[in-house]
């Protein structure tokens, strides 16, 4: 399959990427993975005029904690979220995020923020960012805003991001003391969507209650859907059986999944509330 | 017994390394989209986005004026030169490029030659072409109904019945049925699949204008019947066609039609005297090419009380899609189907088939499969363990009563195949003991009563395969016989061609080995050759594990041609009669002096330097095998599954498959093979399917979601075999490509089944989908 | 890849005002997000375009609309939309049933059964998304007939409504998103 | 037709370059133009993985990425793996433990293969399934693969203790 023509263009800085973007408005697309778009250009369904290759601005791979927060570059690549030493010690949900994506070779390219910025519902990143209370980093002419991630995905295949504006760096809170999450997908086999998936962080206070919970789900309604009932319902309370599965409960209630060949929406409903349960149950084990 | 050869000559059951793959390690292969020619310009084809829809016009004027654009084809081109339709495999004919009305989405409708590949697509994008959509008829059941609109307006019967088939006493069988205290039944659709080798469809068409000569490089699992019928439908003397099968990535199947895209190809390399490259994009081999199965069966088994079978009825549904390309037999409009009776002893059987025409793609094609035997013994190992359900026996026990003893063979059916030879219960205890089948059924009940579940499946299959003997097998009339030409060098070393073509079977190998056995000439100095007309012997190809039974077998004969020549020339050299010679893989020797010795490479030159007066110079010989019967690899396959009840999930625990099939040429090839075809039944358990959605739409028509297992999915495989030769072969053995994909599928489904059947569950149609079991789950209350 | 879309909404106008809107063609085909009339062929046929905005380039399909069925008695109406993509990739219908009502308080209830059928490409890869497409295609369409119920424009055929980018963006989804 | 633009990679070693326009794709630059033909297309949709390449020592799928993208690049292709005249350990796996039927899917397989004895050396057969889940086999089944890349890791693995073995012995 042959994509059609397109001009490339290189900016080797922010600001440069950004007049391109403006300058070509609508016509113009963001390279950077690739990974999504290479494969409908050549389908011919996407047709950008312009292509504005991101991926030699210096500076925008890193994971690192500063000031309270992990923060992940804009071009930092799966590959690079699951090899580094600090999300394989402290964010484990990152991890179990991260190996579920697509397979290695893709992994190698894709980036956390393309995941973000695509608003794709079946992405496996907007939950896990939803259940860790992230905020997304968008810089544009007038310079950097930062969107708090309940506010970022707007409606099917649409994020808060304007035109002209590139996710520099998405920001987590770097978790207090006795927390722990999780990320519970189930896929057809390696490297598809998932049927459904359940992202789950907790963090817990002295004597073992909810102080804090995050959940969110993936393709399971237009947008990534954060699970604000079952997050309230755990609340104060230990993380047992009962607790768990309620909010599990209330989780799966909020999905709003469609039939497709990956199942009838009611099976989805279901796995959402089973993996819901999956994925606090780690992330309490892991927060203990 | 075969006399062991050293493991320098690596004859038989030696499992020697592949020759073949020093150049495909090293990224040397040569697939046909590798092939590179001087002045090469490019096809794309343009295909129908509808079902069903009339074809108004195609204005080809737009993509014409594109730089770099050489010609557009439509139907109503090839329809001047009387191609517009070629023959399909099957006795019905397809549309090359449609005129009038396309038939299924995809459907090819022109084709565009361009300079390079990316002005081609460019092109293609630009032709413009005006349908009118008509109604879609996806269902089978609906294309039988009196009212249903006629898809093919081409034939002079106006509905969309292609055949009616039947074998069997349907009579006798009924009156079984009738007086049967115990009846067992099931429904199974066999989804419609694809094989989807990795590589997909492609050729590259090379006119010389200037002799005349047309050469064409492509993807074929049968270059002679390919080539004739370019000569039939294209009226070119057959001895200016040359077809070349170069290395090719897989084929299962899917590259033994002809594709509307080789004879557009061609027609362009005709018309412009420049060759054509055509290479199939996934999508395109998904949606447009020999698909396999579709097959709408219902099994009965009538019984006794004890469980000994009486008779099986079987019905069948064949959705052919818009034209009948089924690449089979002549004589056996649904192939081998008829085999159905399985490793059982019927008294009485009877089984009758209908084919329809739908809005789909064209076929349907035998996927690692010999001519539907998938689809027959899906079927008869599924409905044996319903009747094991129903009469609430062991369904290991229930084989065993009714398998066909090993003193029953030659063993005649009563669907009429004569089975050569069996041991059905000795390959299944070896299979269940291996599995440790007693403790698993312990194992079960007591995971049953803390509410898990799991499952054991087992498939006691019987393959027919190695097509066949001339006096019933021909395509097209070609009868199904196939060769080996051996030319032994003065030095000793050989080359064997052959008309069959390897796939990634490792024939290269494989072939040496016997002429290395046959001959005592190491396996490395024998080079075989397969694929080019120009130079191979005629022959019909590699489908339907075909190649051993057929090729391998005129490989041993022609050797031992070879052999009794040599045998002449030693006699000569050693001054003695041939009477006095004995024959010791790699010389000959004077009886009680085995010290008075020719080798063969010795006789070799001498055939060449030294022959006997009288003699014809060389040492070369050629046999066209044509089988007395075909043969029958058996085998019993068993499965643990546990089962997620959260999701739904299926997790194979263990798998072990224990193959028969006959005596093996190298063990670690037909391993290989075995771990393959597990794994393509495991993804038609539980993973592929081409489906239509009501409009038509290919639904699985992309790698997206036409699921192919990766080495995640894949369960680690454990292989066992038991050794029963076919009495007819000239070595014994009978074919192995296929019993894997062949038996497996109802293996994984029993053990699916398994696990649930005491929640009365009795079937589950493929693909085993994880919602499919949490549906049951949850219809059954185990889960709310 | 069939859809099919039952929704029921009120206005808060007359049924009158509300059947005389619905049953012109040309008014309610610009309430559909990108489509427009181009052309009246005869008193119940139309020509139409949707263009759906596909990132940089603008997909068109173009078709016919058609009343099929026309009750003033019971307030019913029965639409059938067809377009064929003009990159010959495929066809998208839609066949649209309304039935007006009128509320206790005076304002109009509208129920409407849509099916919607896409052919071609985007069902083949798409299907995930395109219920999800339909579904926000039509809430579009709900606001739109709303907003243009009150304020009607008389030129409606031949301004063709902006395109939304749903098409686009539900397209956008059909491969795996990780860029 | 968008305007063409140079590349220039270093691709098994050697120095190419090449005018192209700006929407060919890597696979076809390294097959077409550079006529290295052992990497492979098999899907057209990134999920094969025949087309697999080390692009600056990391797997990429070539097929869903530009050629432009790699300017400035190391590549390594299947043509690459020999060194010397020598059989690169997992070339020797793959034939001894009967890793390839039909070849196809053998050079993305190498190279996702190579990729991942990089980074773990020893892998289990569990991470070796997981490393090369971006490559579709439809021949094998998988798992004499996974023996082929054991195989390489145990032989590399030795390899190097030889000269350690020879240090001691000083």
């Amino acid at each position: 399959m042959i994509p059609p023509p397109f001009e490339y263009l290189r900016p080797s800085t922010i600001p440069e990427a950004i007049k391109l973007l403006q300058q070509h408005g609508d016509d113009a697309k963001i390279l950077s993975g690739g990974q999504s778009l290479i494969p409908m250009m050549k389908l011919r369904i996407a047709r950008p005029a312009y292509l504005v290759d991101i991926n030699r601005i210096a500076g925008l791979s890193y994971v690192k904690e500063d000031v309270g927060f992990l923060k992940i570059g804009g071009l930092t690549r799966e590959a690079e979220l699951e090899a580094s030493p600090l999300v394989r010690s402290k964010y484990l949900i990152l991890l179990d995020t991260a190996h579920v994506i697509a397979d290695p070779q893709v992994r190698n390219l894709a980036t956390v923020a393309g995941n973000l910025a695509h608003g794709d519902p079946a992405n496996d990143h907007p939950a896990t960012m939803l259940a860790l209370g992230a905020q997304i980093v968008a810089t544009g002419a007038r310079g950097e805003r930062v969107i708090p991630i309940d506010d970022f995905f707007v409606t099917l295949f649409t994020t808060a991001l304007q035109q002209g504006e590139i996710l520099t760096e998405i920001r987590i809170p770097v978790p207090p003391a006795h927390s722990g999450g999780a990320y519970f997908k189930l896929e057809r086999k390696v490297g598809d969507f998932a049927t459904a998936a359940v992202a789950a962080q907790v963090t817990l206070d002295g004597s073992g209650n909810v102080q804090r919970a995050g959940i969110g789900l993936t393709n399971v309604g237009p947008i990534p859907i954060k699970a604000k009932a079952a997050e309230d319902s755990l609340k104060g309370k230990k993380l047992e059986t009962a607790v768990i599965a309620q909010a599990a409960q209330l989780a799966a209630d909020a999905s709003q999944p469609s039939s497709d060949l990956r199942g009838p929406a009611d099976y989805k409903r279901g796995l959402v509330r089973e993996l819901a349960m999956r994925a606090l149950s780690r992330a309490a084990e892991r927060a203990a | 017994m075969i006399h062991k050869t050293s493991p320098e000559v690596g004859g038989m059951g030696h499992p020697l390394r592949r020759k073949e793959d020093l150049r495909f390690i090293q990224g040397k292969g040569n697939y046909v989209d590798d092939v590179h020619l001087p002045g090469m310009v490019y096809g794309q084809m343009v295909r129908s986005p509808y079902a069903h829809a009339r074809l108004k016009t195609v204005n080809t004027e737009k993509a014409k004026k594109l730089p770099g654009v050489l010609a557009i084809i439509t139907g109503e081109d090839l329809a001047k030169a009387n191609l517009a339709w070629m023959p399909t495999l099957s006795y019905d004919k397809q549309m090359v490029l449609a005129t009038g009305k396309v038939l299924f989405q995809s459907q090819e409708v022109a084709f565009v030659i361009a300079e390079d590949r990316y002005t081609a697509a460019d092109a293609a994008e630009l032709v413009e072409v005006e349908y009118e959509e008509l109604p879609v008829l996806v269902d089978p059941q609906k294309a039988m109904d009196p009212g249903a609109p006629v898809l093919r307006e081409d034939r002079e019967q106006k509905n969309n019945h292609i055949f009616h088939w039947e074998v069997g006493n349907r009579k006798a069988t009924d009156d079984v049925f009738q007086k049967a205290p115990v009846k067992a039944s099931v429904n199974a659709f066999f989804q419609r699949c694809h094989p989807a080798p990795l590589e997909t469809c492609g050729c590259v068409a090379d006119f010389n204008k200037a002799t005349g000569k047309l050469t064409v490089y492509m993807t074929s699992q049968a270059p002679h019947a390919h080539r004739t019928v370019f000569a039939l439908v294209g009226g070119i003397p057959e001895q200016n066609i040359r077809v070349i099968s170069p290395d090719i990535g897989g084929g299962f199947g899917n590259k033994v039609p002809v594709y509307p895209g080789y004879v557009c190809a061609i027609v362009a390399s005709l018309t412009l005297g420049v060759p054509v490259k055509w290479i199939e994009t996934r999508s395109e081999n998904l949606q447009s090419t020999g698909f396999a199965r579709d097959y709408h069966m219902t099994a009965e088994i009538a019984a006794d009380r004890d469980g000994k079978m009486q008779a099986l009825r079987v019905k069948t549904l064949a959705d052919h899609g818009a034209f009948n390309a089924a690449a089979q037999p002549t004589k056996f409009p649904a192939g081998l189907f008829s085999i159905c009776t399985g490793s059982y002893d019927y008294p009485q059987a009877f089984c009758e088939v209908d084919g329809v025409y739908t809005n789909k793609a064209p076929g349907g094609i035998a996927y690692r499969c010999s001519f539907r035997v998938t689809e027959a013994a899906y079927l008869i190992e599924r409905v044996v363990d319903v009747l094991a359900l129903e009469l609430k026996m062991d369904p290991a026990e229930l084989r065993r009563k009714n398998f066909i003893p090993p003193v029953r063979f030659p063993y005649k059916s009563s669907l009429g195949w004569t089975y050569d030879s069996g041991n059905y219960e000795a390959a299944m205890k070896l299979a269940l003991d291996k599995i440790g089948y007693a403790e698993l059924r312990k194992e079960q009940a007591e995971k049953r009563k803390k509410g898990e579940l799991m499952g054991i499946g087992i498939s006691s299959f019987t393959e027919i395969v190695g097509a066949g003997p001339a006096h019933t097998f021909d395509i097209l009339g070609i009868k199904m016989f196939d060769s080996c030409e051996i030319r032994i060098h003065p030095t000793g070393k050989a080359i064997t061609r052959m008309g069959t073509k390897s796939q990634g079977q490792g024939h290269e190998t494989t072939y040496a080995q016997i002429v290395a056995q046959e001959l005592g000439i190491p396996a490395n100095d024998v080079t075989v050759e397969e694929g080019d007309t120009d130079t191979a012997p005629y022959g019909l190809g590699t489908y339907a594990s075909r190649s051993t039974p057929t090729s391998g077998a005129a490989t041993a004969i022609a050797a031992r041609k070879i052999r009794d020549k040599a045998k002449k020339i030693a006699a000569y050299m050693l001054e003695c009669s041939e009477n006095d010679l004995e024959w010791e893989p790699g010389k000959f020797y004077v009886k009680g002096a085995p010290s008075k010795a020719k080798t063969i490479q010795e006789i070799a030159f001498a055939a060449y330097t030294n022959m006997p007066p009288g003699m014809e110079p060389g040492l070369e010989a050629v046999d066209y095998y044509d089988p007395p019967n075909l043969t029958f690899p058996f085998g019993t396959y068993a499965c643990v599954v546990d089962i997620d009840k959260g999701t739904g999930e299926v997790r194979v625990r263990r798998f072990v498959a224990v193959d028969d099939c006959g005596n093996i040429i190298n063990p670690m090839i037909v391993e290989g093979q075995i771990h393959g075809g597990l794994t393509e039944g495991l993804a038609i358990a539980f993973m592929q399917q081409i489906d239509y959605d009501e409009s038509g739409n290919v639904q699985g028509g992309s790698f997206q979601d036409y699921l192919l297992p990766t080495a995640v999915e894949t369960p680690h495989w454990e292989t066992d075999k038991t050794c029963t030769p076919s009495p007819h072969h000239p070595f014994g053995a009978k074919g192995v490509g296929e019993s894997p994909n062949v038996g497996s599928p109802a293996a994984f489904v029993n053990a699916v089944v398994d696990a649930l059947s005491h929640l009365g569950v009795k079937h589950i149609d493929m693909p085993i989908a994880p919602w499919k079991v949490w549906n049951i789950l949850k219809e059954k209350g185990v889960i709310s | 890849m069939g859809q099919k879309i039952e929704k029921t909404f009120s206005v808060a106008e007359p049924l009158d005002k509300v059947w005389t809107f619905l049953s012109d063609p040309r008014q309610v085909a610009p309430c559909v997000p990108g489509a427009s009339i181009t052309e009246q062929v005869d008193d119940k046929t139309y020509k139409g375009a949707i263009s759906v905005k596909v990132g940089p380039t603008v997909t068109d399909y173009r078709g016919e609309v058609q009343i099929e069925r026309l009750d003033s008695q019971n307030h019913e109406i029965e639409i059938l939309g067809k377009g064929q993509d003009v990159r010959g990739r495929g066809s998208a219908s839609m066949k649209m049933t309304g039935k007006l009502r009128t509320l206790p308080n005076g304002d109009t209830e509208v129920t409407s059964v849509s099916e919607i059928s896409v052919v071609g490409i985007l069902a083949q890869m798409g299907g995930r998304v395109i219920s999800e497409v339909s579904n926000i295609m039509f809430g579009e369409f709900m606001k739109n007939f709303q907003a243009r119920l009150q304020q009607p424009d008389a030129s409606a055929e031949v301004n063709p409504i902006k395109a939304t980018s749903v098409a686009w963006e539900a397209t956008k989804g059909l491969f795996r998103g990780k860029s | 037709m968008a305007k063409k633009q140079l590349v220039r990679v270093k691709v098994n070693g050697r120095d190419r370059e090449a005018e192209v326009e700006p929407r060919l794709l890597l696979i076809h630059f390294i097959r077409e133009i550079l006529q290295l033909t052992g990497s492979h297309i098999g899907c057209d949709t990134s999920h094969c993985g025949a087309c697999t390449v080390l692009l600056n020592g990391k797997t990429v799928k070539s097929c869903t990425m530009f050629a432009v993208q790699a300017d400035g690049g190391e590549i390594m292709t299947v043509e690459g793996l020999m060194k010397d005249g020598q059989l690169h350990p997992l070339q020797e796996g793959f034939k001894e433990e009967h890793g390839l039927q039909c070849g196809f899917c053998t050079p993305g397989m190498l190279i996702s293969s190579y990729a991942l004895l990089q980074h773990n050396a020893k892998p289990s057969e569990e991470d070796v399934r997981w490393g090369i889940s971006g490559n579709l086999c439809r021949c094998t089944g998988y798992q004499n693969i996974v023996r082929a890349v054991r195989f390489a890791a145990n032989k590399m693995a030795a390899a190097e203790k030889k000269p350690e073995m020879a240090e001691v012995a000083k």
